[in-house]
C-alpha cells in the first residue's frame, strides 16, 4: 500500500460513488405479481426459506417481531378501492387482499445512502445488494426502508436453529448470516450468479427464464414473473409495458389508467423494481 | 443391476469437500476459524460417478409424499446433500410447482427428531433395539402359522407397488383386503360416494379450465382438498381472462373462500339446503328444465322457496338470487362439495344437492368429464376415510385382531377420544408401526421400525386424482440414508413376504430389485419404445414418472339422487359448531414437527407456532373476549382451552379451531404445542358412507378468564388508505384483458 | 432580598480560599455519591456485556422499531453538552459577565456528556467490533466508508466537537491550575506544574491567553450549531414520516440548548450546597440562568408547534397520520408528558418567587429534562413502530436491558464531573477576580457622580487584583 | 400531478440532492485525514491488512525452505496477459494422512495440476483427485514404496485419506476456480495449457517445489482486490461475498 495507492483507490472510490454505484447496467431485474393469480399460500415464503438459509427463530422470538422471513405474505381484511361498490355486510364476503411483500430492490434505494459502511450497495444488473460481512449493524437501512423489508440477525440464529441434521439442508452456496448482521431478499442472487457464470462459460447471453427465483419457481398459480427489465423481449419487460408501468417514473402516466400494473409507494420516488397487478373482485 | 446400484448409492453418500460443506458460519469468528491450515478434513471420493462434480448440484426426479396429492418433484443434490426440493415440470399434476409442504419435506427429512434406531417393547417400555430382534420379535408373532383374518394393516392412503404388496402381505397372512385399514382424515369420500352413484365414477375429471364459473361448498380446493398444488394451477387458468367468478359457500373462511368473489358464511351443516334453494331459483325465477330429475327430487326442491332457505341458511335472499343469476348466466359453470359440507350427519344428501346443481345446470360432461380407468387396477390407489378408522376401533372391541401393522399413519393422534383408540389398542397383542418419529400411535405399538424418508426410498405411487394424463409417478432415492440403522419400507416389506410366502418372494434381493423386475414386466405400449429394459428403467427414474394410456370412459350421464334432509335444530345447551377446520401447511397434523411450517403462518389468521379458535365479533362480544383471551370449549365428549382470533369470515353460530396441533409426542417442534379439536368430537356418523361427521358436533364456549398474547404475524389488518393491495372490478379487468385477449 | 450578581467587597485570599478548599478532603457525602455513580455504570456495563455476548435482541428492539432509547439517550447527552458552550462561548462574547462563577463547571459538563454519548452509537452496533469501518483508513482492501451517510457525518462531527471542547476547557483553567500549583502540595503540585505550563501571570501570558481564549470562542459557536444540525440530519436525511422534517436542526439544537441549561440548573444548585459556594453562585445567578432558560424553552415550544403546524397542514398524509398517533396513540402518555414537562413546566421560571426557591429550582430542573429526554425517544420509536407500512405496525416496551444502560450512563457522566470537581476549581478564581474588579470599579464612578466629583480628580485607591 | 405527490416526491428530491452536497464535503474532510493517516502506512500492504481482519499474523516476508523461492510466484515466470498478484504468506506444515510429494508428479513427471485436480476447470473447487484416480497409476507404478503401500491400504480397505485443507477462504467468501481458470488459461492466447501451474501459482505458490502443499499467498482480501484491479477484473461485492 503506497501513497500512489491510496490516491488511486480514493480516486476509483469517487468514480464509482456517484449515481449509487454505477452509470451502466448490464441487467435490472425485476418482478411482475399477479395479485388476481396470488392465493397467499405461503408456498413462495416457505421456498424462500429453504433456498436462503433463513432461520427459524420460534414463537418467543416470532412474537417481539424478531423474525426472518424475506418473502412474507401481507394480509388486508379492508379493500379501501372496493369500499363504495360492494354493499355492507357483517361478513368478509369478498374475501382477503394477500400482498406478497419481498425487497423491491429499489433503483434509488433509500438504504444505500444512510449505510455508514456501505455494506449495502448497487450492483451493476441493479440489484439492492446487502453484504452481509461488510455490515456492522448500525440497522439504519431497516429504520430508512419504507417497505419495512430488511431483517435484522437479533441473536446467532444458526446456533439454535438448525440442531443436526437439520444443518445438513443448508445452501452452501450463500452464507449463514450470525449475529448483528441485516439480511434481506437478494432476489436469489446465488442462483442469479450461477445463471450467469453458467452462460459466460459458454460465451454466450443469458436467456430469458433460465433461471428462476426461489418463489417464482414454486408459485403453484405462477403470479409470480422475474426477469431482465433490460431486456424488452423478456415476459416481465412486456408485462412491465403491457400494463404501461416504467423505471424511473414518481407516478405512471398510463395512457389506459384502467391497466392493473402498479408499485407500491410509487409516490416516494425510491423507484420499485416490482411490479404488481391488482386484485380483481367480481361486485 | 444392482452393482449399478452400490454405484448409486456410492455417489449419493454425503462429502466434506473444500467450500461445499454446510457454509455453516456467519462473518465473525466462526468462519476465521475455518482458516486454520489442516483443521478441517477434505475427504475425497473413492470411486465417483463421471458426472459427479463436487460444488456443482444435480437433479434427481422424485415423488413427493407429504400428502397423498402425489406431486413430481425435483431434488437438488450437492456432495450427497439434497439441499432443495422442486416441482417436476414433466408431471402432469404439479407442472413444476410445488406448495409448502413440498417444500418442507427437506425438514421432515432431516429432522434432528427422527426416528434412527427400531424400539421394542420390553417389559412395559419401549426400548432400542437392533434390526434383528425388531425382526424376530416380527417373526415369532406374524412368521409363520395362520394369523388367518386376525390380522390387520392400518395405512394412510397408499398406491402403486407399495398396495400391491400390502395386498400380497395380506393374502399371505391370510385375511384379505378387508381387513386393510385405510385411514386419512382429510378426505373427499363422501363427494366420491355421490359421484359414484351419480355418476358412475368416483373421481370424475373437473375442467376449472372450462368453468366461467366456480360454486363451492366447503371445497378447499386451494387448500387441503384432494390434489392442492394441481388445482392451484387449475385456478390459475380459470382466473385468467376471461375471468372466472368464485363463489364460496362455508361456515369458516378457508384459503379458497379467501379468494372468492363472493363469500357467503352460511350456518353449519345447512349448505344442502342452500344448494336446494339455488336449485329451485334456477327452475322457477331462470326456469331451467327439470326434465331430467325424478319427481321426488322436484318435489324436495320445491319446499325449498327463498324465503325458507334464508331462514335455515342465514344467508341473504339478494346474495342467494345473485348467486343463482350469476349460475344461469355464466355456464358452463361447476359446483363442488368438500369437507366442512360433508362432515354432517347429512353430508351424504348435502353432496348430492351440490351434484343436483350440477345436473341441472348441465355441467356434466362440459366440467365434469370421465376421467376413464386406470390401465393396471391394482397399482389404483387405496383412499383413506375416516369411515374406517371407526370401523377399525369397532373391530377392536371385538378384539377382532391379534396383530395390526400400521403404515404412514398416526390413528391415535386423529382418532376422537370417544372412541379410547390408545386404550383398545393396548389390548391388542402385537403392534407394528412403521414410521419416521416417534409419534403417538408409535408410544402404543410393541415394536417400531424407523424407516427410510421419503427422500431415501424407493417406490411407485398412482395419484388418485390426475387430471389430464394419466401415469405412474416413480420415487427414487435422491440422497443415500442418513442413517444406516432405518430401512425401506419396501425392503420390510419384501422380508416380511418372504416369511409368509419365501417360494413367490425369494428371488427379490430387495425393493429395488423388485421394482426393477416390475418395471421390465410392464406391457411394450408403456415402455414408449424403449431400447431395452435398462433404458426403459433410467428414462422413468429421469422423467420420475412412466407415462400410461388410460381406458377411455366415454361421456358421463348423470342420474339424480335422492335428497333429504333434516331440518336445522337450534341445540341450546351447545349453541356453537366447532369447526375443526384441516389448512394448508400441517395438513391433519403430520407437518407439525416441521420447523418451517410451523413458522410459517397460516394464511388466514397468520397465527404462528399455536392453536387458536377463530370466531366473529358478535360472538366474542357475546361471550366478552377479545383476541388472546382463552376460550373453553365444550362438547359432550370433552373440553379444550384456546386463544381466539376474532375476525369477519366466520359464522356467528361456528367457533373454529384448525387441526394440526396438539400433540403429545411427536418431536420437540410438535410436542404439547396448542390444542387438537379431534379429540372432542361427538360420536357421529354420515348416515350413508359412514364418514365421521367431523362438523357436526356441538359445543358450548365460555371465558376461560387466563389472556395470553396470540402470536401472530403483522401489525395492522387494515390498509389504512395507503395503496398496497389494489382492488379493481372485473368488469374493468374484462375490459382491459378480458375477452380472451390476455395481456400478453 | 439579595440583589447584587456577587458581593463587591469580597476578598481575594477568600476566593482563592473557598475554590480550593472544594478541591480537598471530601467529605463521607462525595464518597457515596462516588459509589452510587459506580454501582450505575456496573448496571450498564453488566448490560452491555450481555448484549455483546447475546446479540442486540435482549434489547427487545424489533422488526421494524430498530433503534428504541439509545438512540435517544444518545441525542440527549449530545444535546445536553450544548449548553456549556453557550455559556462559556457565547455569553463569552456578548460580555454577559454574570457567567463567570458558573461556565467552568458547565463546560466540563460539555466535555464529559460529549463522551457519555459518544458511547451509544458504538454499542448499539449489531457488531460493535467492527466500529472502525465508519472511519476513513488507507484500507487494504480499498473500501471505504460511505460519506453519504449521516452516521458517518456524526462520527466527524462528535470527534470535533469533543476535541476543541475538551480543549476549550483546559485553556480556560490554565490560570487557574497555576493558582492550584502555588498552593497544592504532594501529586497535586506535580499534576498542576505539568498542566499549568510554567504560567506566571505575565502580561504578555495574559494578552496571549486573551486572545487564544476568544479565538476558540469563536471557533466553538458554530461549530456547536453544526454539531446537534448533524446529528438532526440523522433522521431529517431519512424519508421517515415524522423524521423527514426541514425544521429539525433548529429544532434539535433550541432542544440542546434547553436540556443543558436545565442541567445548569441542578448542577448549580448541587455546587452551591455542597461547596458552600454561595457566595459566587448567588441567587442572581440563577434568576438569570433561569430566565434564560425560560427564553430557550419558548423557542422550543414554538418550534415544535411549527413541525406539528408544517405536518398539519402538509402534503403528506402518512405524517399526518403519525401525528395524530402521537397524540393519540400507544406512545400518547409519553408524548404529553415531554409537551407537558418542556412546555407547560417551564412557567414556573416566569414568577420572581419560584425562580429565587431553590428547591423549587431544582426539582423543576429534573423535570425539565426528563422531558427533554422523553422528546428524543418520541421522535425515535413512533416513526420506526407506526410508518408507511401498516402490516409492520408494532409497539414494544424497551426491556431492562435498555434501561440499565441508559441509567448507567448517567452514573458515567456523574463519575467523571465527581472526579472533575475535586482535581480541578469548579468555579473559575480569576474570572471572578475580575468580575469582582469591574463590579468595584463600577461601584466607585457611582460614588464619584454622586459626589459631584470632577472625573479628573485622583480615585479612592481601590484593591487591584493580583495584590 | 396531484398535490400529495409533488409534496413526496419533492421531499425525497431534497433528501437525495442534500445527500450529494454533504457527500462532497464529507469526501474533503475524508480526503485529508486520510492522507494524513496514508503518510504513516507507507508500509507492505500486508502489515495493513493484518491491522484489518486481525486474527492473522502476517510477516512481510516469508522464510525461504530450500527447495522452492518463497512463493514470489511473480518473479518467478510471466504469465502473458496476466498481471501476477503480489505479496506472500508463510504458512504452517500441514502433517498429511500422506506425504503427497507434488513435485515428483508436478516437476518430475510433468504430470499437469487439472489431471488430479479436476473439477477446477469445471467446478467452484478444485477438489481432492479421488482415490480411484491415484490407483490408476500406482496399482502398476511404484507399489514398493512405503507411501503408496499406505495408499494401497487404503484403497483395499475401500475409505478415502482423510487429507487436511491447506488453501481456504471464509465462508463468506465465494471464490469459483473455473472462471479464473477459463480467463487465465483457455481463453488466454498465448498460455499452453501445459503450463497451467504457472497460473495455480498466482495464489498456490510454487506447488511443484513442494512435497506438501504449503500456503504460500495470504489469499486475503487485499492480495484478491489487487489482483482484480491488475488484471480489471469485476470489483462488484456480490461476486465474491453472497
Amino acid at each position: 500500500m503506497s501513497f500512489k495507492n491510496i490516491l488511486e483507490d480514493w480516486a476509483r472510490y469517487r468514480r464509482t460513488r456517484e449515481d449509487g454505484g454505477f452509470h451502466v447496467y448490464e441487467h435490472k431485474w425485476g418482478m411482475a405479481i399477479d395479485l388476481n393469480k396470488c392465493i397467499g399460500c405461503n408456498a413462495c415464503s416457505v421456498a424462500c426459506y429453504a433456498e436462503n438459509n433463513l432461520a427459524v427463530v420460534g414463537p418467543e422470538r416470532f412474537a417481539k417481531n424478531q423474525v426472518m422471513h424475506w418473502m412474507r405474505i401481507e394480509r388486508y381484511w379492508d379493500e379501501p378501492q372496493l369500499a363504495q361498490a360492494v354493499p355492507a355486510s357483517q361478513y368478509q364476503e369478498n374475501g382477503g387482499s394477500f400482498l406478497p411483500m419481498l425487497c423491491q430492490q429499489c433503483m434509488a434505494a433509500t438504504c444505500e445512502p444512510v449505510c455508514p459502511v456501505a455494506a449495502t450497495y448497487h450492483t451493476p444488473d441493479g440489484l439492492n445488494a446487502q453484504v452481509y460481512n461488510r455490515c456492522v449493524g448500525s440497522r439504519y437501512c431497516s429504520n430508512n426502508c419504507p417497505y419495512r423489508l430488511r431483517y435484522f440477525n437479533w441473536f446467532s440464529y444458526y446456533e439454535s436453529s438448525w440442531p443436526a441434521p437439520l444443518h445438513m439442508q443448508l445452501n452452501p452456496d450463500l452464507t449463514v448470516r450470525d449475529k448483528g448482521v441485516m439480511e434481506k431478499c437478494t432476489f436469489c442472487v446465488q442462483r442469479i450468479r450461477r445463471a450467469k457464470d453458467k452462460a459466460k462459460m459458454d460465451n454466450r447471453k443469458l436467456g430469458d427464464f433460465e433461471f428462476q427465483t426461489a418463489c417464482q419457481q414454486t408459485c403453484p398459480t405462477t403470479a409470480i414473473v422475474f426477469g431482465d427489465l433490460m431486456d424488452p423481449e423478456t415476459q416481465v419487460s412486456k408485462l412491465w409495458a403491457a400494463h404501461q408501468v416504467e423505471l424511473g417514473k414518481a407516478e405512471q402516466d398510463k395512457e389506459n389508467p384502467d391497466l392493473r400494473g402498479y408499485r407500491v409507494f410509487e409516490a416516494l420516488n425510491t423507484d420499485p423494481k416490482i411490479m404488481y397487478m391488482e386484485r380483481v373482485r367480481e361486485v | 443391476m444392482s452393482g449399478n446400484e452400490i454405484n448409486r448409492r456410492d455417489f449419493l453418500k454425503i462429502m466434506g469437500l473444500s467450500g461445499a460443506g454446510a457454509a455453516l458460519a456467519g462473518c465473525d469468528m466462526p468462519s476465521y476459524m475455518t482458516l486454520e491450515q489442516g483443521k478441517e478434513e477434505v475427504i475425497p471420493y473413492v470411486v465417483p460417478e463421471e458426472f459427479n462434480i463436487p460444488g456443482v448440484g444435480v437433479w434427481y426426479a422424485s415423488t413427493c409424499r407429504q400428502c397423498p396429492a402425489g406431486c413430481g418433484t425435483h431434488g437438488r443434490v450437492r456432495e450427497g446433500r439434497v439441499l432443495k426440493v422442486e416441482g417436476n415440470p414433466g408431471s402432469p399434476i404439479n407442472r413444476g410447482k410445488l406448495c409448502q409442504m413440498g417444500q418442507s419435506g427437506l425438514q421432515g427429512h432431516y429432522n434432528p427428531d427422527r426416528l434412527t434406531k427400531p424400539l421394542v417393547r420390553k417389559s412395559g417400555s419401549l426400548v432400542e433395539a437392533n434390526w434383528d430382534e425388531a425382526m424376530d420379535a416380527i417373526k415369532q408373532h406374524v412368521g409363520s402359522g395362520g394369523a388367518g383374518n386376525r390380522f390387520a394393516w392400518f395405512t394412510g392412503t397408499v398406491s402403486g407397488h407399495q398396495a400391491v404388496l400390502l395386498q400380497a402381505h395380506l393374502e399371505a397372512m391370510g385375511s384379505g383386503s378387508g381387513h386393510h385399514y385405510v385411514h386419512e382424515v382429510v378426505n373427499t369420500a363422501v363427494s366420491q360416494a355421490v359421484n359414484r352413484e351419480v355418476l358412475g365414477e368416483a373421481l370424475p375429471r373437473y375442467r376449472f379450465d372450462q368453468a366461467r364459473m366456480i360454486l363451492s361448498f366447503g371445497a378447499d380446493f386451494l387448500g387441503p382438498w384432494q390434489s392442492p398444488v394441481h388445482f392451484s394451477t387449475e385456478y390459475a387458468k380459470f382466473r385468467a381472462a376471461p375471468r372466472g367468478i368464485l363463489v364460496q359457500v362455508e361456515p369458516k373462511m378457508t384459503l379458497t373462500g379467501a379468494n372468492a368473489d363472493l363469500w357467503l358464511a352460511v350456518r353449519p351443516g345447512t349448505e344442502g339446503v342452500l344448494a336446494l334453494g339455488i336449485a329451485n331459483a334456477l327452475l322457477t325465477k331462470h326456469n331451467r328444465d327439470a326434465g331430467q330429475l325424478p319427481a321426488d327430487v322436484r318435489n324436495t326442491i320445491a319446499r325449498y322457496d327463498l324465503d325458507t332457505v334464508t331462514r335455515i341458511t342465514d344467508v341473504p335472499g339478494d346474495r342467494i338470487t345473485k348467486v343463482a343469476a350469476w349460475l344461469n348466466e355464466r355456464g358452463p359453470s361447476l359446483v363442488l362439495s368438500g369437507l366442512s359440507a360433508e362432515g354432517q350427519e347429512h353430508g351424504y344428501d348435502t353432496a348430492a344437492a351440490a351434484m343436483l346443481l350440477n345436473i341441472i345446470l348441465g355441467n356434466v360432461g362440459k366440467t365434469i368429464v370421465s376421467s376413464g380407468s386406470f390401465p393396471f387396477p391394482q397399482l389404483v390407489a387405496r383412499e383413506g376415510s375416516t369411515q374406517s378408522l371407526s370401523a377399525f376401533a369397532e373391530a377392536l372391541d371385538k378384539g377382532a385382531y391379534d396383530a395390526v401393522f400400521f403404515y404412514d399413519t398416526n390413528p391415535v393422534f386423529t382418532a376422537p377420544d370417544y372412541m379410547a383408540l390408545g386404550a383398545k389398542l393396548d389390548k391388542v397383542p402385537f403392534k407394528v408401526v412403521f414410521t419416521n418419529f416417534r409419534d403417538e400411535t408409535a408410544m402404543h405399538a410393541d415394536v417400531v421400525l424407523p424407516i427410510y424418508s421419503q427422500y431415501e426410498e424407493w417406490g411407485t405411487h398412482v395419484p388418485a386424482y390426475q387430471g389430464e394424463g394419466s401415469f405412474i409417478s416413480v420415487q427414487q432415492p435422491v440422497m443415500n440414508p442418513l442413517y444406516d440403522t432405518t430401512r425401506g419400507f419396501g425392503d420390510v416389506m419384501i422380508d416380511l413376504l418372504k416369511m409368509r410366502a419365501p417360494d413367490k418372494y425369494a428371488s427379490f434381493k430387495d425393493y429395488y430389485g423388485y421394482l426393477q423386475q416390475a418395471f421390465a414386466s410392464f406391457p411394450a405400449e408403456v415402455k414408449q419404445g424403449a431400447a431395452s429394459e435398462e433404458a426403459f428403467w433410467q428414462q422413468s427414474l429421469q422423467q420420475g414418472m412412466v407415462p400410461v394410456k388410460r381406458k377411455e370412459g366415454g361421456a358421463l350421464t348423470a342420474k339424480a339422487a335422492a335428497v333429504a334432509i333434516p331440518d336445522y335444530s337450534q341445540n341450546a345447551q351447545y349453541p356453537y359448531h366447532l369447526i375443526p377446520s384441516p389448512r394448508l401447511g400441517m395438513w391433519d397434523g403430520r407437518h407439525a414437527n416441521v420447523p418451517w411450517l410451523q413458522e410459517a403462518p397460516d394464511q388466514i389468521s397468520k397465527v404462528v407456532w399455536d392453536s387458536w379458535a377463530e370466531i366473529h365479533p358478535d360472538t366474542a362480544q357475546k361471550l366478552g373476549v377479545a383476541e388472546g383471551d382463552y376460550l373453553r370449549i365444550t362438547s359432550d365428549q370433552g373440553t379444550i382451552e384456546v386463544k381466539v382470533y376474532i375476525f369477519k369470515g366466520i359464522h356467528r353460530d361456528a367457533i373454529a379451531v384448525p387441526l394440526g396441533q396438539g400433540h403429545e409426542e411427536y418431536g420437540r417442534y410438535a410436542k404439547g404445542r396448542g390444542v387438537n379439536p379431534l379429540k372432542i368430537l361427538s360420536p357421529l356418523k354420515d348416515g350413508k358412507t359412514g364418514e365421521l361427521a367431523m362438523f357436526g358436533t356441538r359445543v358450548q364456549a365460555v371465558k376461560a378468564g387466563r389472556n395470553e398474547k396470540l402470536v401472530r404475524m403483522g401489525g395492522s389488518e387494515i390498509q389504512a388508505g395507503r395503496k398496497l393491495v389494489a382492488t379493481v372490478t372485473a368488469d374493468v379487468f374484462r375490459r382491459t384483458e378480458g375477452g380472451g385477449k390476455d395481456v400478453l | 432580598m439579595q440583589t447584587k450578581d456577587i458581593n463587591e467587597q469580597i476578598k481575594w485570599a477568600q476566593i482563592n480560599n473557598d475554590v480550593l478548599r472544594s478541591l480537598e478532603n471530601p467529605r463521607m457525602a462525595y464518597w457515596v455519591a462516588v459509589g452510587i455513580c459506580v454501582a450505575m455504570i456496573a448496571c450498564a456495563v453488566i448490560g452491555v456485556g450481555y448484549v455483546y455476548t447475546t446479540g442486540q435482541g435482549t434489547l427487545d428492539l424489533y422488526w421494524p422499531d430498530m433503534w428504541g432509547t439509545w438512540i435517544g439517550t444518545f441525542i440527549f447527552w449530545i444535546g445536553m453538552s450544548h449548553s456549556g458552550t453557550l455559556l462559556s462561548a457565547i455569553l463569552h462574547i456578548v460580555h454577559a459577565d454574570w457567567r463567570k462563577p458558573i461556565y467552568r463547571f458547565a463546560e466540563a459538563m460539555t466535555t464529559f456528556s460529549l463522551m457519555t454519548a459518544g458511547l451509544f452509537p458504538i454499542i448499539h452496533l449489531g457488531r460493535m467490533w467492527n466500529l472502525y469501518w465508519v472511519i476513513p483508513y488507507a484500507s487494504d482492501r480499498g473500501i471505504w466508508p460511505n460519506f453519504r451517510s449521516p452516521l458517518v457525518w456524526d462520527a466527524f462531527a462528535i470527534f470535533t466537537y469533543l476535541t476543541s471542547s475538551a480543549l476549550f476547557l483546559y485553556i480556560g483553567m490554565v490560570p487557574d491550575l497555576a493558582i492550584c500549583r502555588d498552593n497544592a502540595r504532594g501529586w497535586r503540585k506535580k499534576l498542576y506544574t505539568v498542566l499549568s505550563l510554567g504560567w506566571a501571570g505575565t502580561d504578555r501570558q495574559w494578552r496571549n491567553f486573551r486572545k487564544t481564549y476568544l479565538l476558540m470562542a469563536c471557533f466553538l459557536i458554530p461549530l456547536a450549531v453544526s454539531v446537534h444540525s448533524i446529528v438532526s440530519s440523522d433522521f431529517a436525511m431519512s424519508i421517515m414520516p415524522g423524521w423527514h422534517v426541514t425544521t429539525f436542526p433548529p429544532y434539535f439544537v433550541a432542544g440542546a440548548l434547553y436540556s443543558g441549561c436545565a442541567a445548569i440548573i441542578t448542577l448549580f444548585i448541587i455546587l452551591r450546597y455542597f461547596f458552600r459556594f454561595e457566595e459566587y453562585m448567588t441567587i442572581p445567578i440563577l434568576e438569570k440562568t433561569c430566565k434564560l432558560t425560560f427564553v430557550i424553552a419558548m423557542a422550543w415550544t414554538y418550534l415544535n408547534a411549527i413541525e406539528f403546524a408544517t405536518v398539519w397542514y402538509g402534503p403528506d398524509q402518512v405524517d399526518k397520520e403519525l401525528l395524530i398517533n402521537k397524540f393519540t396513540g400507544p406512545y400518547s402518555p409519553y408524548f404529553w408528558a415531554m409537551l407537558f414537562f418542556g412546555s407547560v413546566m417551564p412557567f414556573t421560571l416566569a414568577f420572581e418567587k419560584l425562580r429565587r426557591h431553590i428547591p423549587t429550582m431544582f426539582v423543576v430542573s429534573l423535570f425539565l429534562n426528563v422531558g427533554m429526554w422523553l422528546e428524543r425517544w418520541m421522535i425515535v420509536s413512533p416513526t420506526l413502530s407506526l410508518s408507511y407500512e401498516p402490516f409492520a405496525w408494532k409497539v414494544v416496551w424497551p426491556s431492562i436491558v435498555q434501561w440499565a444502560v441508559v441509567f448507567g450512563s448517567f452514573g458515567w457522566f456523574g463519575l467523571l464531573f465527581l472526579v472533575f470537581v475535586k482535581v480541578f476549581p469548579s468555579v473559575s478564581m480569576y474570572e471572578v477576580k475580575e468580575m469582582v474588579y469591574h463590579r468595584r470599579r463600577a461601584v466607585v464612578d457611582d460614588n464619584a457622580k454622586a459626589l459631584h466629583r470632577r472625573s479628573s480628580d485622583p480615585q479612592p485607591a481601590a484593591e487591584m487584583p493580583g495584590a | 400531478m396531484s398535490v400529495k405527490n409533488r409534496g413526496s416526491w419533492r421531499r425525497l428530491g431534497v433528501s437525495h440532492s442534500r445527500c450529494n452536497e454533504r457527500c462532497d464535503v464529507g469526501a474533503i474532510l475524508a480526503a485529508l485525514l486520510a492522507l494524513m493517516l496514508a503518510l504513516t502506512m507507507l508500509l507492505p500492504a500486508n502489515a495493513a491488512y493484518a491491522a484489518d481482519e486481525g486474527g492473522f499474523s502476517v510477516p512481510i516476508t516469508a522464510p525461504t525452505p530450500e527447495g522452492y523461492d518463497g512463493g514470489y510466484a511473480d518473479d518467478g515466470f510471466k504469465v502473458p496477459n496476466a498481471v501476477p498478484p503480489k505479496g506472500a504468506y508463510d504458512g504452517v506444515n500441514v502433517e498429511q494422512p500422506i506425504e503427497f510429494p507434488h513435485y515428483i508428479h508436478t516437476k518430475v513427471n510433468q504430470i499437469n495440476c487439472m489431471y488430479c485436480h479436476t473439477y477446477a476447470r469445471r467446478s467452484k473447487v478444485a477438489g481432492i483427485p479421488p482415490l480411484s484416480k491415484c490407483m490408476s497409476c500406482h496399482l502398476v507404478i511404484a507399489t514398493d514404496k512405503p507411501r503408496i503401500k499406505k495408499l494401497t491400504e487404503y484403497w483395499e480397505k475401500g475409505i478415502a485419506p482423510p487429507w487436511k485443507k491447506v488453501h481456504d477462504v471464509p465462508d463468506f467468501v465465494h471464490f469459483t476456480h473455473e472462471k479464473h481458470l477459463k480467463k487465465f488459461i483457455f481463453d488466454n492466447p498465448g498460455m499452453p495449457v501445459e503450463k497451467a501451474f504457472e497460473v495455480c501459482a498466482f495464489c498456490h505458490g510454487e506447488v511443484k517445489n513442494m512435497t506438501v502443499a504449503r500456503k504460500v499467498k495470504p489469499l486475503n482480501m487485499g492480495f484478491c482486490v489487487r489482483c482484480h484491479e491488475a488484471n480489471n477484473g469485476p470489483n462488484d461485492c456480490w461476486k465474491c461475498h453472497k
